[in-house]
């Protein structure tokens, strides 16, 4: 696979494209491993944040390609602890935000992490038409999307009755400037990397 | 003294006792609220995951009504919502080309965007310095003060106390005469936005935190963002399935506790809304306060 | 009238090859005033030579131009040849013609063209100078050495052994500096104490040094060869002469519990103290800061116990002053706290300490006298966890410079613990490990090979205590960044060397440049390394970075053999390139207005101010003074002047002018 | 008006000073200086928006300093001017008394920190039109700019009208008389124009109190004063120091700092 196919046109590689498009420069990583030994969710990811930051700066289509496809980028929970303490100040959290974007847009979402994109996208589904989070309207989507028809069944009655569930969505006055922000975010130049 | 108020979707819905219990405690601290209009959500924690454009246009719009309806400063007290309004504010200070787009787009000026505060702020400016005399009933427990991520990193986003083991939520707690701990879980993630996607992964990480508080002695952990609450209380399950330990130990927002320490109504606090029931030793604070599960 | 001579040179092919030199000499014999033009292969050579030797006599010329090579190589050989034929040195100037035109341009007639306007130039500007004669400054052979560790041990022995008088000031109350503090030293781990004392005692005994101790530099004026110094003395409390060092004071002072600089805080001293055992010299002094008789104005049980009566309360500081022709200054460094790292618990964990403090802890003459005890509870730590690059390599902690030492000491550190707890576990938390020296990497491999650290590759996120131990959260990045924690009984931080705390005010009085961390800056990264950019004045040890004591040996005996040679001579001879204020008929003076801009813009304090008198004594006008001792003829208060008042000798505003003036027309 | 007449009369009959430099009416509606020595002469001093003359101006001159001590009535530009003559040592401290005028009231100051006080907690702000000047060249571009400059400074003829009316003026010789070398050409052709003028914006850049009486005593117009007070804002903006603020000021152009960049050396 040539370089040109991977990346936009100008034969970029993905941490060319990260630097123009979030100003973050991974080339300043020199794995000190220290956002991996922080990291919450480094013993459940296949690549800690400090290999893939390796992974990138080699600037290999293969390893880029399998960066994206890796678990590990939905796992971020961008707790931040990484970046406040990386020596050379590189916001990390941001790069998997990033990741994350270009795997969803070049179809290459972790078969485990399907579910984690899944809520994200009844989440901001749930926002786009009414503005405010409709949290059981959003989790009855997810359960749609994931399939996941028992999960949280047992919890739900005692929210209801702690009076924590809503069971109407509150909308926004101007649901149309929602919609116009959706719309606009959807052409982020991010997402078409 | 009249201040902006950006509630966010969690305490208009699943934890809205945080809700209940801020505006009755500030109430009786003669603090005013007044909620923006129209607010929208900040997209936490799903917009930045996907969209970073949309991770700054959802805040933007709720911060340019905010601005329009002539606030300077917003109250933000989850601290997800808190972090994702600082730094759109930060984030669109410097980008006057994004601002101005966002701006056309929600068809406002955006000109000075309000600053976004976290409760601690707010509470380390309006708790008065006599407060102890006030107290009807001294918090007297051991607690152990967890802020989680978002309330206090990164620095440059949140300009608040200290990155690693801040102080200002166990200043807060000394004043309303608790014994705040030291220990070691205060800024470790709880998992936040997998609550529902990752249940396992939250079970496994809350564990390590209610452990730690546990085994250091407290009686209560303090939160101040429904997301720590939400997945220490009603996840706790989970936590328990993941170290095969049981945990009573009762989660109270910040708030609680200065409303209990102010003689407030456990009612008022919303301390029934609790999946895991606030039971607090008695003999000391001559309260014993107890909710049976609805 | 002027008639000046041009000397083209072909300098073999590299001018001429491509500058066509005779076409040179042709355009220049035009020129007016010039009554001499000749090209030739090798001007520098002894025939070529002999050529302007022979021109200048024969057509009596005024002023010389030798269009060749760099004048870096051999202005010096042209000015001396004028200067044997009768001509002022000064009246010789060289057009650069080989880096300048012929290396950078191809073979053409334009290449030539530039060939001659540059002469051209150089023509104009000879036309218009003066007859210079150099400076000569007088040599005071004393020299000042600010710091008493190894370094400036090491250098005042060195110049005091070549004949000199040596003063040495050091802050503290004896000399010895980090050395003294140290257990052992890499990479023959040899007894730091035992190869250091006798060098302490050999300073305070050689009849050339006067050793300051507990004694501050107050300012240093004047210039290379000629210094002014003012050394405060603090006071002691004490008759240095009647006092014996007996030490009884020192075991009676009732007042015990205050924290040991020299034990850096691990164990506790008396009011009335000595640093150390060894120290030199071997006299205590009072803290007066914890003393109860200044505290509380009680007390006085020293006084009581002295057998010589040697106490003196109401001493004062006392100001000393010498003259000295150079100065070395060896101040130091220090290492950073722990509480510089917010993520390792901001320095509230007792027994997560620094490698200095860990050289204490391992010291036979240590708070623990060389058992391995932890600071919290006195336990032997059964693991040990190091982490090298602990601020050293962090911009985000604005260090972004390796400190050098941490990687041989933290190899050493784990080395010795490994002696004397031999079933205790090392662990060295690394990034890279830099053990660049003879015998260092061979050191480093048996620290792993032989005594069985266990090195992990990655930095440490986070430490916190519980129940006792410190959980170390690192990774292993050899390992796909996997997880590793290690419960710690203590953990010892390889915090980054930084400047001393002053430095900035001390490089301020010595007038010496320094870097964005405080380190004083040497003249030349590589080719003036011991050098400040203040003539006479030298730098040794880590002062300038953070150095291992090899390297400040030997950049301390770099400094002696610089300060020797200076003091060779009686007198200095200085290039006359200086600055000179203007000065003209009265009631004017001068045409400086006294505003003195020039002095803050001056990079070498070279500007004074001058009174000018009249017949009565009476002051008329204060103007611009150029010492010409410092002046370094940088020209810049020569541009600041907005009224051109200052002419650079040599390089007058006439001659540049006219330089400027030929290439435009 | 009545309170400058009155502090000025004072200070002559107490002998504070010996003459009080001021401003008076004179002819066309144009403001004159005055020097008053005596207490009665005290009513001609006047204070309105058309005294756009820097005082400060007269305090270097021979024949005014043979007048004997002066009190200057100063509006802020030319207590800032004060300032910045003193920090380049053309004023001791007690040679002067300041008169100093803002809302009305006049403060009568006699020490370097009362000025410094004084003008420490007074806005410096440049006047409104000026302001917008600035801003409109800024927002030219370099060619637009240059033709702009072109064609204003083409028309000076070197009355140096500017430089008498600048306080930083003071050199007892000017760079445009120095004809060894002859650094200025004397006719006014576009090229020696220009090489004044850039000269004169040089030679204030980081001490120009930006008061515009170069502007104002220009007989055609020229803006020159937006030349040195675009420098001085912009040094201000890039360094933090402003002139005519302390008497001890690091004047931000003129100090070697070892901090300086020095990049440029290989």
């Amino acid at each position: 696979m040539s370089t040109a196919q991977t990346h936009s046109a100008q034969n970029l590689t993905l941490a060319d494209c990260l630097l123009q498009e979030t100003g973050v420069d991974i080339r300043r990583c020199y794995q000190c491993g220290k956002c991996s030994a922080g990291c919450p969710m480094a013993a459940e990811m296949d690549y800690p944040s400090s290999v893939w930051m390796r992974m990138l700066q080699t600037g290999r289509p293969d390893l880029e390609k399998a960066v994206l496809k890796s678990q590990s980028i939905w796992l971020c929970l961008s707790c931040e602890s990484c970046y406040v303490r990386c020596p050379m100040e590189i916001d990390i959290p941001r790069v998997a935000d990033f990741l994350r974007a270009a795997s969803k847009r070049r179809g290459l979402v972790h078969p485990r992490a399907r579910n984690i994109l899944r809520f994200h996208t009844a989440f901001l589904d749930s926002i786009r038409y009414t503005g405010r989070l409709y949290e059981m309207g959003m989790v009855v989507d997810y359960k749609v999307r994931s399939r996941k028809w028992w999960q949280d069944l047992l919890t739900a009655p005692g929210l209801f009755l702690r009076g924590k569930l809503n069971l109407l969505p509150h909308r926004v006055k101007h649901p149309k400037a929602m919609r116009k922000l959706f719309k606009w975010a959807a052409e982020d130049k991010e997402a078409r990397i | 003294m009249k201040m902006g108020y950006y509630p966010g979707c969690s305490i208009s819905g699943s934890s809205r006792e945080y809700g209940e219990s801020l505006l009755a405690v500030l109430r009786a601290l003669d603090v005013e609220l007044a909620e923006v209009e129209d607010w929208n959500c900040c997209g936490a924690s799903a917009a930045h995951n996907l969209n970073h454009t949309l991770s700054l246009a959802l805040p933007a719009r709720s911060l340019a009504l905010a601005e329009q309806q002539g606030f300077q400063e917003l109250l933000v007290p989850c601290a997800a919502c808190f972090s994702r309004l600082a730094a759109t504010r930060k984030a669109l200070m410097a980008d006057d080309a994004k601002r101005r787009q966002i701006a056309d787009l929600v068809e406002l000026p955006m000109k000075n965007i309000p600053v976004s505060i976290n409760l601690l702020q707010l509470l380390q400016r309006v708790l008065p310095e006599n407060l102890k005399e006030k107290l009807r009933a001294p918090f007297d427990y051991k607690v152990a003060c967890y802020y989680g991520c978002l309330l206090v990193r990164p620095a440059e986003v949140v300009e608040f106390d200290r990155e690693e083991d801040p102080e200002e939520m166990d200043r807060i707690m000394e004043k309303i005469g608790a014994a705040p701990l030291d220990w070691a879980f205060k800024t470790e993630c709880c998992g936040a936005g997998f609550s529902v996607p990752r249940t396992d992964v939250v079970g496994r990480l809350c564990a390590r935190i209610l452990d730690d508080a546990v085994s250091r002695g407290a009686e209560a952990v303090i939160v101040a963002c429904p997301m720590c609450h939400s997945n220490l209380d009603m996840r706790r399950q989970a936590s328990e399935s993941h170290s095969g330990k049981k945990y009573t130990i009762p989660i109270l927002y910040v708030t609680q506790a200065i409303g209990l320490a102010l003689g407030l109504d456990a009612k008022q606090l919303g301390l029934q809304r609790h999946i895991v029931p606030v039971r607090l030793s008695a003999g000391k604070s001559s309260q014993i306060l107890e909710n049976a599960p609805a | 009238m002027a008639r000046i001579g041009v000397f083209v040179c072909h300098c073999g092919e590299n001018i001429g090859a491509t500058v066509d030199c005779a076409r040179v000499a042709e355009a220049c014999r035009k020129i007016p005033g010039v009554a001499h033009s000749v090209d030739y292969k090798y001007m520098c050579s002894d025939p070529g030579q002999t050529l302007i030797r022979e021109a200048i006599a024969q057509n009596k010329l005024t002023g010389v131009v030798v269009a060749a090579c760099s004048p870096r190589m051999h202005e010096p050989t042209f000015r001396r040849v004028c200067s044997e034929s009768g001509l002022n040195p000064y009246l010789c100037e060289m057009a650069n013609l080989r880096e300048h035109c012929s290396w950078v341009h191809e073979k053409s007639d334009v290449t030539t063209d530039k060939a001659i306007d540059l002469v051209a130039m150089l023509v104009e500007k000879v036309k218009r100078n003066k007859p210079l004669h150099p400076i000569k400054v007088p040599v005071t052979k004393t020299a000042l050495v600010l710091g008493g560790g190894i370094s400036g041990i090491q250098a005042a022995l060195d110049i005091a052994n070549a004949g000199h008088k040596v003063i040495l000031v050091e802050r503290d109350p004896s000399i010895g500096g980090h050395m003294s503090q140290l257990s052992e030293t890499f990479p023959t781990l040899d007894c730091s104490q035992c190869i250091l004392t006798p060098r302490m005692v050999e300073v305070a005994q050689h009849p050339n040094i006067t050793l300051y101790t507990y004694s501050e530099l107050e300012s240093l004026d004047g210039f290379i060869g000629n210094f002014k110094t003012r050394i405060r003395k603090k006071a002691r409390s004490l008759d240095e002469k009647l006092c014996t060092g007996c030490g009884l004071c020192t075991t009676k002072c009732p007042n015990k519990k205050i924290p040991s600089e020299f034990n850096t805080g691990l164990g506790m001293r008396t009011a009335i103290y000595v640093p150390f055992p060894q120290a030199v010299p071997n006299k205590p002094v009072i803290d007066r800061e914890h003393c109860t008789y200044y505290t509380k104005g009680r007390c006085r049980v020293c006084e009581k116990v002295c057998p010589t009566q040697a106490i003196r309360f109401d001493q004062e500081d006392q100001i000393v002053e010498h003259e000295v022709g150079a100065v070395v200054v060896a101040t130091g460094f220090t290492v950073k706290e722990t509480d510089f790292f917010p993520e390792y618990g901001y320095g509230k964990y007792k027994d997560v300490i620094n490698g200095l403090q860990f050289e204490r802890i391992l010291s036979a003459s240590g708070p623990t006298l060389g058992e391995v005890k932890r600071p919290s509870d006195g336990r032997v730590p059964e693991t040990v966890v190091f982490i090298a690059c602990a601020g050293s390599r962090d911009p985000a902690k604005g260090i972004e410079y390796c400190s050098k030492i941490c990687c041989m000491y933290t190899a050493k550190h784990a080395m010795l613990y490994k002696h004397k707890v031999h079933h205790g576990q090392a662990y060295v938390f690394y990034m890279d490990i830099r053990a660049a020296g003879k015998m260092y990497d061979e050191f480093t491999r048996r620290a792993i090979e032989e005594d069985h650290v266990q090195y992990i590759r990655g930095r440490v996120s986070r430490i916190y205590e519980r129940n006792g131990k410190l959980i170390v959260q690192g990774a292993d990045t050899l390992l796909n960044a996997m997880p590793v924690e290690i419960e710690a009984d203590l953990v010892v931080l390889a915090t980054a060397g930084v400047a001393n705390e002053g430095a900035e005010a001390l490089a301020q009085k010595l007038h010496v440049s320094y870097d964005s961390h405080k380190f004083f800056v040497e003249a030349h990264p590589k080719l003036r390394p011991v050098e400040t950019n203040t003539a006479g004045v030298f730098l040794a040890g880590a002062c300038q970075s953070p150095k291992d004591i090899p390297e400040s040996v030997g950049q301390a005996s770099g400094t002696a053999a610089k300060v020797a040679a200076l003091f060779s001579m009686d007198e200095l001879t200085r290039e006359p390139v200086v600055a000179v204020v203007n000065r003209t008929a009265p009631p004017l003076y001068s045409t400086c207005v006294g505003c003195f801009l020039c002095q803050s813009a001056c990079p070498y304090q070279a500007i004074e101010r001058e009174e000018i008198k009249n017949r009565n004594g009476q002051v008329v006008k204060t103007i611009a003074k150029v010492n010409p001792g410092l002046c370094q003829g940088c020209g810049t208060c020569v541009a600041f002047c907005r009224s051109k008042s200052i002419d650079l000798q040599g390089y007058t505003h006439e001659q540049v002018y006219a330089e400027v003036m030929e290439l435009l027309s | 008006m009545e309170a400058l007449q009155k502090s000025a009369r004072e200070a002559l009959e107490n002998h504070k000073a010996k003459v009080i430099i001021g401003y008076s009416e004179g002819s066309g509606g144009r403001m004159r200086p005055i020097f008053v020595q005596s207490p009665a002469e005290a009513e001609k001093l006047t204070w309105n928006d058309r005294c756009t003359q820097n005082l400060a101006v007269y305090i270097a001159k021979p024949e005014v300093q043979k007048l004997g001590k002066p009190a200057l009535v100063a509006p802020l530009p030319v207590l800032r001017a004060v300032l910045q003559l003193a920090s380049e040592n053309q004023i001791k401290e007690g040679d002067l008394l300041v008169l100093a005028l803002s809302d009305g009231r006049v403060t009568e100051l006699s020490q370097f920190s009362e000025m410094e006080e004084f003008v420490a907690k007074t806005p410096t702000h440049l006047a409104s039109k000026d302001q917008e000047a600035i801003e409109r060249l800024e927002k030219m571009t370099p060619q637009e700019r240059w033709q702009y400059w072109q064609s204003e400074l083409t028309r000076c003829f070197k009355c140096y009208a500017c430089r008498a009316a600048c306080p930083m003026c003071y050199c007892s010789r000017c760079t445009v008389e120095c004809n060894q070398p002859q650094w200025i050409p004397v006719p006014a052709h576009p090229l020696g124009n220009w090489e004044w003028h850039l000269m004169r914006a040089m030679h204030l850049a980081g001490r120009c109190v930006s008061c515009g009486a170069c502007g104002d005593a220009c007989p055609l117009d020229i803006p020159i004063h937006l030349l040195t007070m675009k420098v001085e804002a912009d040094i201000h903006r890039e360094f933090g120091s402003q002139a005519g603020m302390k008497v001890q000021s690091e004047h931000a152009l003129s100090s070697f700092k070892v901090q300086d960049k020095e990049n440029f050396i290989i």
